[in-house]
């Protein structure tokens, strides 16, 4: 896949966000500002902007506990993301669903889901339904190396490959489930390696190189648009940040976090445009209005009011 | 299975008023879809959906591998796009395999977020026993549901209720956990002719009464109508309420019956403890305290596994002895 | 986490104390395992199992891959074979992923098997909300449980108990639910020294009094402990019943401070409808009606997922207003 | 795997014996002198047999739903399986189980199960268990086609991977699950195409020839013994009865079974015993005492009392 300039700008710019978004976040964490608790996906910028940037955005998306990520890079808007987040009621879900139940319809997003692996049967039922109603759009479902052990990624898959359903399995594999690592939760290597077992195409792909998962993305995405059924694709990242609040990192050491801090998509993708003769002043003013958006959509989380009694109440039936 | 059918007075079997639901609204609403495990040719453990394969087909009759908790979780999916998935759970014991597909995401959707979506599914399952299925396909598993917020159940006694209610759960915006029973399939009942639905929120009498209101649904209604026959000679007046909604549960039948006959006793198939019963003694004695004239007896199967031979399960599940005792019970009062 | 002890008198939090009676469990009987997720030098999301894993290594704990129902079901094989495991499930939430393993095989062996075998297992998991981790992560689940027969189910709301009470856990030959609280993990608690373990059927009166009795579990314990002392000063004297078992219920000591008192309100932390309150409020209703001076209160949950604003959370939640409120209805009749 | 003649016999006696018991069961079924439902293994005795003459008696058995000829293979006393089918005291569960829930530890037959997939993770703890104690036996767990696609297979063939847990998973491919075939609801063409998914060795053998049966299941309990992890067989066999009881078997052609029943394994069994000379004679006196031995059985069982109240409510807790 060529990858445009322009386009590499706009995901560079996405990828900014994400990560100021979260950095954000951290921040009002530390100022005991938000209650619960929330997961990073700083380091794993690349994952979410490059699937989400090669399909439609009238694809259907379905996301996981990590969804910051693919929220933003689906193009919801910051300030009601974060207000979700801080449970507000201008958020995606009026302060309900948080950071692990986020849903915006409008933007074709399913869901986050607080369930490991629960998002995984719901998007294969959303490709079904897109099946039966023959609607071009395909379903993208995220979720890690670790929901990848449960029954349901099995029994989706399966069912999927079966009814050739157009969906687009992403594994984001950073490296552990929460502090186990991949290689002692998954009896295979890679995740990719059971596509196998459902007769169905896996791939697994540098999760740090833009370039790399929008065109692993988009060829995957092909083969399930055109009616070829499911696909799996696996991207290599890792977390720079810790599995949620309060993560001290003792199942990891500092020197593979500095390694894999190397390769930071972020980074690599600045490097690309470089490359590509974008000037470091372009670059920079690029930084300034991913900057300027997420200052602008703190404010204005920070200052939406949260819901009221019958809000908190109301609404469990439709 | 012969149905007789005579003019517009037609008896049929609950197992085919609740397939005669299922194809009708099948053939109303292309998004209405059947989803679950031998639905297809083999219509079913127990029949219900026989002909519906070879009528609507495969596009329409998802035939799934064995995997409940996936399977639900399909038909969230389905439902969020605005398909009205009907899932069958080939016994009701089954149903703990997607306990988390039902309570964490069928039961919350729609609050969660915020109204965005609905979750217009049903999932059916027979509950109940059925003399020998042994402990793993006998259970009437209404405990797991009654703390369960977000979804519908309900729990038809005879097959006009099954058909009318099927429907209406199909058309309902909600999740419904539409529970039938093994011990009902081959009754007949008598089915009104044509398009019906009924309320998917309201207890009925089934038998008026004066002395003591007995609170039942799924199988017990028809035992509990069996014994108020049977006391009637001793002059003894019950009112046979059908619960028929158990999430929500029709408080205002309830408790209209109970002001008039001062009385309750409650029959249920599931364990005694944490069940539907608890909930409607535990509302009765906060909103009629005044009113009762004795205490709330529950009738229901002993905290046991539902064991094979027929004739401990006989011994484990509450009969028409068992209601009549309690009956007793709360006259002696 | 710094913890005060002075001579025999230890201040421990209610984590630690768990983390004490596996610690001890694990070093007294090699039979002990434990299995669960990121239970290893992550020590458990709540911080449970801390230290545990470079003390007894892997082949005593066993850090599993995410896979609730198999994770239960592998327990159940080991306890069949002879050991004792106890399984960490991270946040109650998520058991309904188990819950096949647990209604259909943890409850039902023993009995089933005809006594064969048994099934000497412990699933702790913490159940409640803290404050902001949304509908999926903050559910007390009990309403599930009172309904499965073959299970104990304990849900200490000090740290004293929830040591004695996981050490009876693991001694006891039957599996049970071992119910954690979120926000009890941090509160601090006098812990006996040494060796001691806690009967797991027995409910305990955690301050006596005469008035009105109110039965709580878990984290609503310390908030009816903290409504008492508030409103002695009006001449209002509460009797503060920590059930401690939920099942079974420990009817004899609820009954006996109902009968003193006259007046009972049920406080819990899960949903309204078909909780553990119901089916207190049941047998009470039926065993004490004649010494109830009011009508039975309950304080719970609204039916409705805990949505994820603090706020909003606060909402749905019992908390000490409301008891205060069911404890004026009770003694205003 | 050399089959000595002697033990040939004896595996011919013993599928005799199954075929026998379950056809016995049908007549009892037709009389209606028995409950609820139960599933037949007719066609599918070689399975049975020879996994479980192929293992240990030490070694332990975890069956499912159709488990007859796993727990008669195993020597349990036909007259205690069948009291136990008819709800009698001397049943091996006096009659709470049945069918579906029969368990004889002091076979060390760990149960058989009416959960659909449900004994894999119980038969992997009992595997964990045999680890943690340094014990020299292996778990068999039986299972179907269908069971393979729930998520308890992947879940607990992964686990046992990863640990390296002494345990065989036997499936016993018979090409349906209820009625439906396994080529709708596998996407993968076998069960053993699957075990690369979790690294394990993953064979598929004729489930109608006993002696490869039997050597197919020796080699992967050798493997599974020497501590180098659990194996997948698959045994492709065939159903020659309904699912249950009443089953009209809609879903297949007679042609399809009446191939299959050409390849019957215990007719084929008794060719291999004639083939190695032993006489008619001597195999009629085989299924004499088989015959003798299960009209027995149905005797003393039909013969035996029920269980009482106190049996039906007691013993729940321990
Ligand atoms: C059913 C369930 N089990 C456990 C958890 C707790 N949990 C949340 S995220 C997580 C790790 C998930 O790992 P992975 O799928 O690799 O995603 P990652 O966190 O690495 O992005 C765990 C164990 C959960 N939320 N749901
Ligand atoms: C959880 C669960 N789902 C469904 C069933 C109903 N059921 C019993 S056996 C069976 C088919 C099993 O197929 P397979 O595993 O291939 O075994 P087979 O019957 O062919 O021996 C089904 C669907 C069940 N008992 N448990
Ligand atoms: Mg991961
Ligand atoms: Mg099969």
């Amino acid at each position: 896949m060529q990858v445009t300039t322009e386009r590499l700008k706009e995901a560079f710019q996405r990828m900014l966000e994400i990560r100021l978004f979260e950095e954000a976040l951290g921040e009002l964490f530390a100022k005991n500002l938000l209650g619960g608790t929330s997961h990073f996906c700083i380091g794993q910028e690349v994952c979410a902007v490059g699937t989400v940037f090669a399909v439609e955005d009238t694809d259907w998306l379905v996301s996981n506990h990590r969804g910051h990520g693919h929220l933003l890079a689906r193009g919801l808007d910051p300030a009601r993301v974060m207000g979700e987040l801080l449970g507000r009621r201008n958020g995606y879900c009026g302060g309900r669903g948080g950071s692990q139940h986020m849903c915006a319809m409008e933007h074709h997003f399913l869901g986050t889901n607080g369930i490991t692996g629960g998002g995984i049967p719901i998007g294969t039922g959303a490709a079904l339904a897109l099946k039966h109603q023959r609607r071009s759009e395909i379903v993208v479902v995220f979720f890690g190396d670790g929901a990848s052990n449960q029954g349901t990624f099995h029994e989706s898959l399966n069912m999927a490959s079966l009814w050739k359903l157009p969906v687009l399995y992403v594994c984001e594999n950073n490296g552990y489930g929460m502090s186990n690592p991949a290689s002692a939760s998954m009896a295979a290597q890679t995740v990719a390696a059971r596509a196998g077992a459902y007769a169905i195409p896996g791939q697994t792909c540098d999760g740090m190189d833009i370039e790399a998962v929008m065109g692993a993305a988009a060829e995957a995405a092909a083969h399930v648009r055109a009616g070829k059924g499911p696909a799996l694709l696996e991207l290599l990242t890792y977390r720079f940040c810790g599995h949620s609040r309060n993560d001290p990192r003792v199942y990891r050491t500092r020197e593979e976090e500095a390694r894999w801090q190397q390769r930071d998509g972020i980074g690599l993708t600045e490097s690309k445009l470089l490359d590509r003769g974008v000037s470091p002043a372009d670059l920079a003013s690029l930084r300034e209005a991913a900057e300027a958006r997420i200052d602008a959509a703190v404010k204005t989380a920070m200052a939406a009011p949260c819901g009221d009694r019958q809000h908190a109440l109301g609404g469990v039936y439709a | 299975m012969p149905e007789t059918t005579a003019g517009e007075d037609r008896m049929l079997y609950y197992s085919k008023a609740v397939n005669e639901a299922l194809d009708e609204e099948l053939a109303r609403d292309p998004d209405v879809l059947l989803i679950g495990e031998d639905i297809g040719v083999y219509g079913g453990a127990f029949g219900v959906t026989k002909g519906l394969y070879d009528k609507y087909g495969p596009e329409r009759i998802w035939e799934t591998p064995i995997s409940e908790n996936s399977i639900v979780g399909l038909a969230v999916g389905a439902a969020m796009m605005g398909l009205r998935p009907v899932v069958e759970i080939m016994f009701m014991d089954f149903i703990a395999l997607a306990m988390d597909q039902i309570l964490n995401s069928a039961g919350k959707l729609h609050y969660m977020y915020n109204g965005q979506v609905t979750v217009p599914m049903v999932v059916r399952t027979p509950g109940g026993a059925k003399g020998g299925y042994g402990p793993s396909h006998s259970q009437m598993l209404t405990n797991l549901f009654v703390g369960v917020p977000g979804i519908r159940v309900v729990a038809p006694s005879d097959a006009a209720q099954a058909k009318g209610l099927l429907k209406s759960a199909i058309r309902d915006p909600n999740p419904v956990l539409f529970i039938e029973n093994k011990r009902l399939y081959p009754q007949r009942g008598h089915v009104p002719p044509g398009e019906y639905t009924r309320d998917l929120g309201q207890a009925v009498v089934a038998a008026p009464g004066s002395d003591v209101t007995i609170a039942a649904y799924s199988a017990m209604v028809p035992i509990c109508l069996a014994v108020k026959q049977a006391v009637e000679p001793r002059g003894i007046s019950l009112e046979v309420v059908d619960l028929v909604s158990l999430q929500p549960l029709d408080m205002e039948t309830i408790a209209a019956s109970v002001r008039k006959t001062g009385r309750l006793v409650i029959a249920e198939e599931a364990c005694l403890t944490g069940g539907v019963g608890a909930e409607v003694a535990a509302r009765v004695a906060a909103e009629c305290l005044d009113a009762l004239e004795a205490p709330i007896r529950r009738v229901a199967a002993h905290d046991v596994p539902v064991p094979s031979a027929p004739e401990l399960e006989r011994v484990v599940l509450p009969g028409a002895e068992d209601v009549v005792l309690a009956v007793r019970d709360v006259l002696r009062w």
